[in-house]
């Protein structure tokens, strides 16, 4: 059991990461540096965690969609849609608990809609939630006119900057959402299925699996996952910026769960190392920032750290290197 | 043995190791200009593999391949195309997407001024195909065809790209008898002309009536190569399994058998443009067999039962309820069972492991929140793994790396640990060996002694007539007999399948 | 009708349509002018859709497509206005650079097997990184060569024109339709989109293909990039952001498939000129504030791709659905 | 001058920032005021849809179009068509590169100056203490990111106690410039040898007061904040002490164009080419609760 763990933790997502984030302290020493202020951590490290946490929670929707050979290029607008709702609710003078909970089914039912596109209407999935990152963006907008709609309510500026345990809530978040989501997953049958439909989606039916209601399940809970991700995003700058919350942040969300080793083509995927994919990304842009290279290199390093990354995960590496280096572990029980 | 300087196509000393698997270890393989050389093993033998290696497809860990007695490498197929090597891989490997024409001559396609020329091309494909008696659209899309259109378009493909050397891998596993004639003549008269063919089969009779010498490999391993003459029927299966089985083919069935109580009744069930409506009483301990031509309707039957297309009239009663079966989920929970025809697109989940592809029915069936843990789908895989005697280096291993048969047993391990009340199984023999065969025609029998209902679909009316208490038949997608008793016999099924208008003779 | 023509039939009709209820509302949008606006504003999407439109064929993607646009715009202009190079001269550079990228990717796709999402996405980062890093500014191009382009103009009656990177578009268009449905490299791209596995067994060379493949998207990307700097006379380095997404756009709803295969060169045409239509109905609507603007949009991508199912299915049922991934 | 019932196009760049929308419903209400019937086309930030939409006004036959270019350069030939329909062109808040006769007039500010006047307070505000910059730019490429850039650095050209040690995108967001100057903050020594930010945009700087204050530092005590644009939040910022100063930049370009047109069309007044808004700068002096108010309802 524990070699197995121990294994687990040899996977190239891990060392990537680790990778990063040992080039980051070789371009500024302090990077490791982490204090107590103010009741909270504080640290570069720390600033890789809260500032990753939104494309890890978006990684997490998105990491069983992509399972089920689909994508969801919606979620940078839904996150500027459940931001904006729960902005201008609390602004209104609604309770907060009611604003979340607004958000989130805004969120869910977004999520429903893609599914209902791909699994009912049959429309390819990319086409599908292009629908709703056009239009998206504009019901945000219309949500908020235009305004960046800015409050002061203690429980979403909370969300959004508060800390747990010396910890960014917007971290702490993401790692209960993983756990939950996986716990979904793999506690039940759902990613065994998820994963079947994604690989022969006929086989599946076949099979008994009720692959409709399981492609709605999925978006909607990448749907769910981009209404976390708004709002504490619009928590986070006490404010509804519906012009660019989450914008692009779908790609890079994509680029996590594709980095944790999940396929573009469906079936096989880990939750977790979706996470650790956003993180990987994560550490990447904050090395930029702290290692003061000028902006306009930022895509350069960011193309670079990329193909770096793709280069150790890829077959021909494998053949290299002495560790195993493939995407999800192959248990080989005896 | 004869001098390697006559063998057209030679493979020597190949090694092929996948992962920590030894598919193939130290195989020499020759074939001679104008010979018929029978391929033999069972399922995961190695031969798709041995053959891949000669056609460029796969690169052999070690050993050489040799063209007319100079070694070469043969880096992709297109490269083995260039020395005139045609081969037929398992499993229709063409693309669905394209138009027939296009399939046949993909890479070669005749050009006009640096363009294609497409009136040509159709042309040709058009006297391509009259040869194999199709008489179809070349331009018309391959995926529309059926199975054994497709396999046909597959072996004109193959022959027309072999100038010296013809490779076959299982081609008339979804061919009839009249289109196996057909191939055969043009085999013959291709060998003539001298070139080496390869062939591989599981139905002994083919390779008697065709071959000229046999390679039998058996787990990676070359046994044996000989030529046919010295060989009877007995010797090349106890080469093969490397043991003595008893051969299982006409059993016959136990006559007059009573018939259990009734478990299913389709009253007027069809589909408007896929199957006329039909009326079949299934009985529980019964195996209704289903005979008919390629693309009479069979396997639209079955799937219009199993509810995974619709019926739009008629009806249906469970043990005398009435009920609907809308679709799959409906049948499932029924305790139906569906082995469908095409097992790589409809069957097997081919990045999951093969306990997974035991188990999933099963947990579609338990539903999303009971889930199987780990040790129990272990248990369960294991316990059906062992009882069909699925051949894979482990449990978890991806089940697209299975030979094509032991994908098959999967898939039946599948549906019986859902512990099904009806089972239906379209082609369950296709492409399968001779133990396994055996093995599958063995496990039909057991089921309907304990009292399961099944319909089976086979092409082989020797099989059918040995498992069936009850034989339909089909034509031009209408249920046009039911035979039973002293009937079931191939000469009547033939008969009937021939018939025009009549119903059975009995 | 073939199975495979419908899409493109279903789309054409819709347009068709479209454009006569526009017309009813704005009769000014049935005119010279405006049929000859949708050819020369649209040139470089439609290019560089010709390209993608090879790539979602042989199923893959390529997200490069805009950075590509802005990165030979600002090569161009940096080689004209700054090292003196003749526009010929540096248009071939631009060709050679882009086919150069492209091959890359395709190597990358094809040797590293990495999904061409993420390494066309990557390839993104890097051409619009190298754009701003040679340049932050627009660098305006000031050469008589750029002004002749300019004026060969065809005038039609009612005030249109004809301008000369309209017809290139079309001529891209002829070009791609006759390479995608009449030569060998057409058919193995739809081989590789088909099933890359029953491809390679049956003889396509699938790594000179694949590379092939993007080395065309890249070249038909700096070609639109180049068609972009005649439009714009000038480079700038944030030109084009996104054009990649209506380019894909382009091509779904011109009825390609996304998973490869099956699709028509014109029916991508159809597809810029749909998107072209929208905007311009909108233009002319002038009502809508910014944010109705996208949710419009939305709404008739929306439209369109359900029109389009719904006349696929309605003519194809009969038929064995075909497989859905 | 009655222009009512004149058809103006506007082809707007896009509503990337609250500034944007702010330009945009000052337009509305200028037009509604005066009876014009504005056609309004939101580009999307994108240069070919801009050119698109004045192609589609010269199609329509509006009378005289309103641009916000997104971009310096390449308006020559759309514009070289609208003047051949002889549609005036009036430049919003940028000028472009293009022979100045293509156009009436361009109502703009001096983004240059902006920088300048920002930079300026600052050299004002330190006097002769040594003072580290950290600059949080506009998004990479962008014009207003360019000059407002060179304008601060000539205000603290020839002041050796004013060092810019940073300089990063914080791509005119608010979260983007919260992150950004988190990452600074961590870099220079959590913050102690930090002296002033200066951001491209008010957005920016807000985001990066909230930095500083989660970092445990007071903004604007112990690190001076300047900025430009002048829109409501930053004056609650500057109210609370926690912004020093803002450069303003009106969203009211439509109005003095209207008036221009209707000048030209009154009696073919030419008017000058170059109508440059003020650059005004706004601190705690100058009533930052009154500011706000005053722009909460114009759409920011
Ligand atoms: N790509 C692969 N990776 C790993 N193992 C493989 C691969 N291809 C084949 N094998 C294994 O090699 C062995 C030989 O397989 P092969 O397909 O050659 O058998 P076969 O004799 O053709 O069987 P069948 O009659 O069922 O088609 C099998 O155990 C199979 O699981
Ligand atoms: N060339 C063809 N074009 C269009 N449809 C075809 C063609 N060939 C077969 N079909 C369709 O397939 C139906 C039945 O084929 P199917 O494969 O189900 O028959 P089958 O009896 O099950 O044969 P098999 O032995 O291949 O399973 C036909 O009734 C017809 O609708
Ligand atoms: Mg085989
Ligand atoms: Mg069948």
């Amino acid at each position: 059991m524990i070699r197995r763990t121990l294994r687990g933790l040899a996977n190239p997502q891990l060392l990537a990461l680790l990778g990063v984030l040992l080039i980051n302290w070789a371009l500024f020493p302090g990077f490791f540096r982490i204090t107590w202020q103010d009741g909270r951590l504080f640290g570069s490290l720390i600033d890789v965690l809260n500032r990753g946490a939104p494309v890890a929670i978006l990684a997490i929707g998105m990491a069983g969609v992509i399972a089920t050979k689909g994508v969801d290029l919606s979620v940078g607008a839904v996150m500027a849609v459940a931001g904006a709702v729960a902005a201008t609710l609390v602004v209104a003078g609604y309770p907060a608990p009611i604003a979340v909970a607004a958000a989130l089914s805004v969120g869910l039912i977004c999520g429903l809609w893609n599914g209902f596109l791909v699994a009912v209407l049959d429309i390819q999935p990319i086409v599908a939630t292009l629908v709703l990152m056009v239009a998206g963006r504009g019901i945000a907008q219309l949500i908020t006119e235009g305004f960046i709609v800015t409050f002061n309510d203690p429980v979403l500026i909370f969300i959004g900057t508060g800390s747990f345990l010396g910890l960014p809530m917007a971290a702490v978040i993401a790692l209960v959402l993983m756990v939950l989501v996986t716990l979904l997953y793999r506690r039940t049958a759902v990613g065994l299925f998820v994963e079947a439909v994604g690989i022969n989606r006929a086989a599946a039916s076949l099979s008994g699996i009720r692959s409709r209601m399981l492609l709605m399940m999925v978006y909607g809970l990448s749907g769910l996952c981009a209404a976390v991700a708004g709002i504490i995003v619009a928590g986070d700058i006490r404010g509804a910026d519906a012009n660019n919350a989450g914008l692009w942040l779908e790609l890079d969300a994509i680029l996590a769960v594709v980095i944790g080793g999940t396929s573009l083509l469906g079936g096989r995927f880990s939750v977790p190392l979706a996470v650790v994919g956003a993180f990987i990304i994560q550490a990447m842009n904050t090395g930029i920032l702290v290692s003061g290279f000028r902006p306009e290199f930022n895509l350069i390093v960011k193309a670079g750290m990329i193909f770096l990354i793709l280069l150790i995960q890829s077959p021909l590496a494998s053949r290299l290197a002495p560790v195993r280096l493939r995407p999800v572990k192959q248990a080989v029980p005896k | 043995m004869a001098d390697a300087g006559s063998y057209a196509l030679e493979a020597r000393k190949i090694v092929k190791i996948f992962g920590n698997h030894i598919a193939l270890d130290t195989i020499d393989f020759g074939l001679r200009a104008g010979e018929v050389h029978a391929l033999l093993g069972e399922n995961g033998a190695g031969k798709s593999t041995l053959i891949k290696i000669l056609t460029g497809a796969y690169q052999p860990t070690t050993g050489q391949v040799l063209v007319d007695g100079t070694p070469v490498t043969l880096d992709n197929p297109q490269h083995a195309q260039k020395y005139g090597i045609g081969t037929v891989y398992q499993e229709v490997n063409l693309l669905p997407n394209r138009s027939v024409a296009e399939n046949l001559f993909l890479g070669h396609q005749p050009t006009r001024f640096g363009l294609v020329d497409r009136r040509r091309m159709e042309r040709d494909s058009r006297a391509v195909l009259q040869r194999y008696g199709l008489d179809i659209d070349p331009a018309s899309e391959l995926g529309a065809h059926s199975v054994a259109v497709q396999q046909i378009v597959a072996i004109a493909r193959a022959v027309e790209l072999s100038g010296k050397v013809l490779i076959l891998d299982e081609p008339t596993a979804s061919l009839d008898r009249n289109e196996v004639e057909r191939l055969f003549e043009i085999v013959r008269d291709l060998k003539q002309q001298g070139l080496a063919i390869v062939f591989i089969t599981h139905f002994l009779d083919q390779v008697f009536a065709i071959a000229d010498r046999v390679t039998i490999l058996r787990n990676g391993k070359l046994i044996e190569t000989r030529a046919l003459d010295d060989l009877t029927r007995t010797d090349v299966v106890r080469l093969m399994l490397g043991k003595d089985i008893a051969f299982s083919g006409a059993t016959g069935v136990e006559d007059a058998r009573p018939l259990g109580e009734v478990l299913l009744d389709f009253k007027n069930y069809g589909k408007k443009r896929s199957v006329h409506p039909f009326n079949l009483t299934i009985h529980k301990g019964e195996v209704v067999g289903v005979a008919g031509l390629l693309g009479s309707g069979r396997t639209e039957m079955a799937r219009i039962m199993f509810g995974a297309d619709a019926a739009d009239e008629g009806t249906v009663t469970i043990e005398g309820k009435p009920t609907t079966i809308a679709r799959p989920t409906d049948a499932i929970a029924h305790g139906f069972g569906f082995l469908p025809e095409d097992r790589k697109i409809e069957g097997i989940f081919g990045d999951l492991s093969v306990r997974e592809n035991i188990i999933i029915a099963l947990q579609g069936k338990l539903g999303w929140f009971s889930r199987l843990n780990r040790d129990e789908q272990l248990e369960i895989a294991g316990r059906f793994g062992e009882a069909m005697d699925i051949r894979a280096a482990s449990l978890d291993m991806p089940v697209k790396l299975l030979s094509g048969g032991n994908q098959q047993k999967v898939i039946l391990s599948r549906w019986l640990a859902t512990d099904p009340a009806f089972l239906i199984l379209d082609e369950p023999t296709r492409g399968i060996d001779v133990g396994a065969h055996a093995e599958i025609v063995r496990t039909i029998n057991r089921l309907r002694d304990e009292g399961m209902a099944l319909v089976v679909i086979s092409s082989e009316l020797d099989e059918v007539v040995a498992y069936s208490s009850r034989i339909v038949v089909m034509r031009d997608r209408e249920l046009v007999a039911e035979l039973s008793g002293e009937n079931i016999n191939p000469g009547v099924i033939v008969q009937a399948i021939a018939n025009h208008r009549e119903g059975a003779p009995a | 009708m073939s199975r495979s023509l419908r899409p493109l039939f279903a789309t054409a009709v819709i347009f068709a349509i479209a454009y006569a209820l526009s017309v009813l509302q704005f009769p000014s949008m049935f005119s010279t002018r405006v049929l000859g606006n949708f050819l020369t504003d649209n040139a470089f999407l439609g290019i560089a859709a010709v390209g993608m439109t090879f790539v979602i064929l042989s199923g893959g993607i390529d997200l490069s497509v805009g950075a590509v646009i802005g990165f030979t715009g600002v090569l161009v202009a940096v080689l004209i206005s700054w090292a003196g190079f003749h526009p010929l001269a540096a248009f071939a550079v631009a060709l050679v650079v882009g086919a150069a990228f492209g091959g890359a990717m395709g190597l990358a796709i094809h040797f590293l097997q990495v999904p061409s999402f993420i390494v066309t996405l990557a390839g993104m980062f890097l051409a619009r990184g190298g754009a701003s890093v040679i340049t932050q500014d627009s660098i305006p191009i000031n050469h008589e060569f750029y002004g002749w382009i300019s004026d060969l103009i065809i005038r039609l009656p009612g005030g249109g024109r004809l301008s000369f990177i309209g017809l290139l578009m079309i001529a891209v268009f002829i070009i791609g339709a006759l390479v995608a449905h009449r030569t060998k490299f057409g058919s193995y791209v739809y081989a590789l989109g088909g099933n890359p596995v029953s491809a390679s067994l049956m003889g396509v060379p699938v790594a000179r293909t694949t590379v092939a493949i993007y080395m065309l998207s890249s070249l038909l990307a700096t070609v639109a990039g180049i068609v972009f700097s005649l439009y714009t006379s000038a480079g700038y380095p944030l030109a084009a952001v996104g054009v990649e997404l209506d380019a894909i756009s382009a091509v779904v709803i011109g009825g390609t498939l996304l998973t490869g295969g099956y699709g028509f060169v014109l029916g991508t045409f159809v597809g810029v000129m749909l998107l072209g239509l929208v905007q311009t109905y909108i233009i002319f609507d002038g009502t809508l504030s910014s944010w109705w603007t996208k949710i419009v949009i939305g709404v008739l991508l929306f439209l369109f791709i359900v029109l389009q199912r719904l006349i696929f299915a309605a003519s194809s049922s009969g038929d064995r659905a075909p497989e859905k991934g | 001058q009655d222009i009512s019932g004149k058809v103006i196009g506007f082809s707007q760049i896009g509503s990337e920032s609250g500034w944007r929308a702010a330009e945009t419903s000052v337009t509305r209400q200028e037009a509604e005021a005066r009876g014009v019937d504005l056609k309004f086309a939101d580009a999307q930030q994108k240069q070919e849809n801009q050119i698109k939409a004045i192609r589609g006004f010269i199609a329509q036959g509006v009378d005289a179009i309103l641009l916000a270019p997104v971009v310096a350069t390449g308006w020559e030939d759309v514009l070289a068509e609208a003047q051949e329909a002889e549609i005036p062109v009036v430049l919003l808040d940028r000028g472009i590169e293009a022979p100045e006769d293509l156009y009436l007039t361009a109502v703009m500010s001096d983004q240059v100056l902006e920088g300048r006047v920002a930079g300026e307070w600052l050299v004002e505000a330190v006097g002769d203490e040594e003072c580290n910059v950290v600059e949080l730019q506009g998004t990479v490429g962008s014009s207003p990111a360019i000059n407002r850039k060179q304008g601060f650095e000539e205000a603290i050209a020839g002041h050796d106690n004013i060092t810019i040690t940073q300089s990063q995108t914080g791509d005119f967001t608010r979260s983007k410039g919260k992150e950004v100057m988190e990452a600074f903050l961590k870099s220079t020594n959590g913050g102690e040898d930090i002296c002033a930010v200066y951001a491209h945009n008010d957005d920016m700087a807000v985001g990066a007061i909230q930095a500083i204050k989660d970092a445990g530092l007071k903004p604007g005590t112990d690190i001076k904040v300047v900025s430009i644009d002048a829109v409501p939040d930053i004056f609650t910022a500057i109210a609370a002490g926690e912004a020093n100063a803002t450069v303003e930049l009106t969203p009211n370009m439509a109005g003095p164009a209207f008036d221009a047109l209707a000048a030209y069309w009154a009696d073919g007044t030419e008017p000058e080419k170059f109508i440059i808004t003020e650059s005004k700068l706004y601190t705690a002096e100058d009533d930052p609760e009154g500011e706000y108010e005053r722009r909460k309802d114009l759409g920011y």
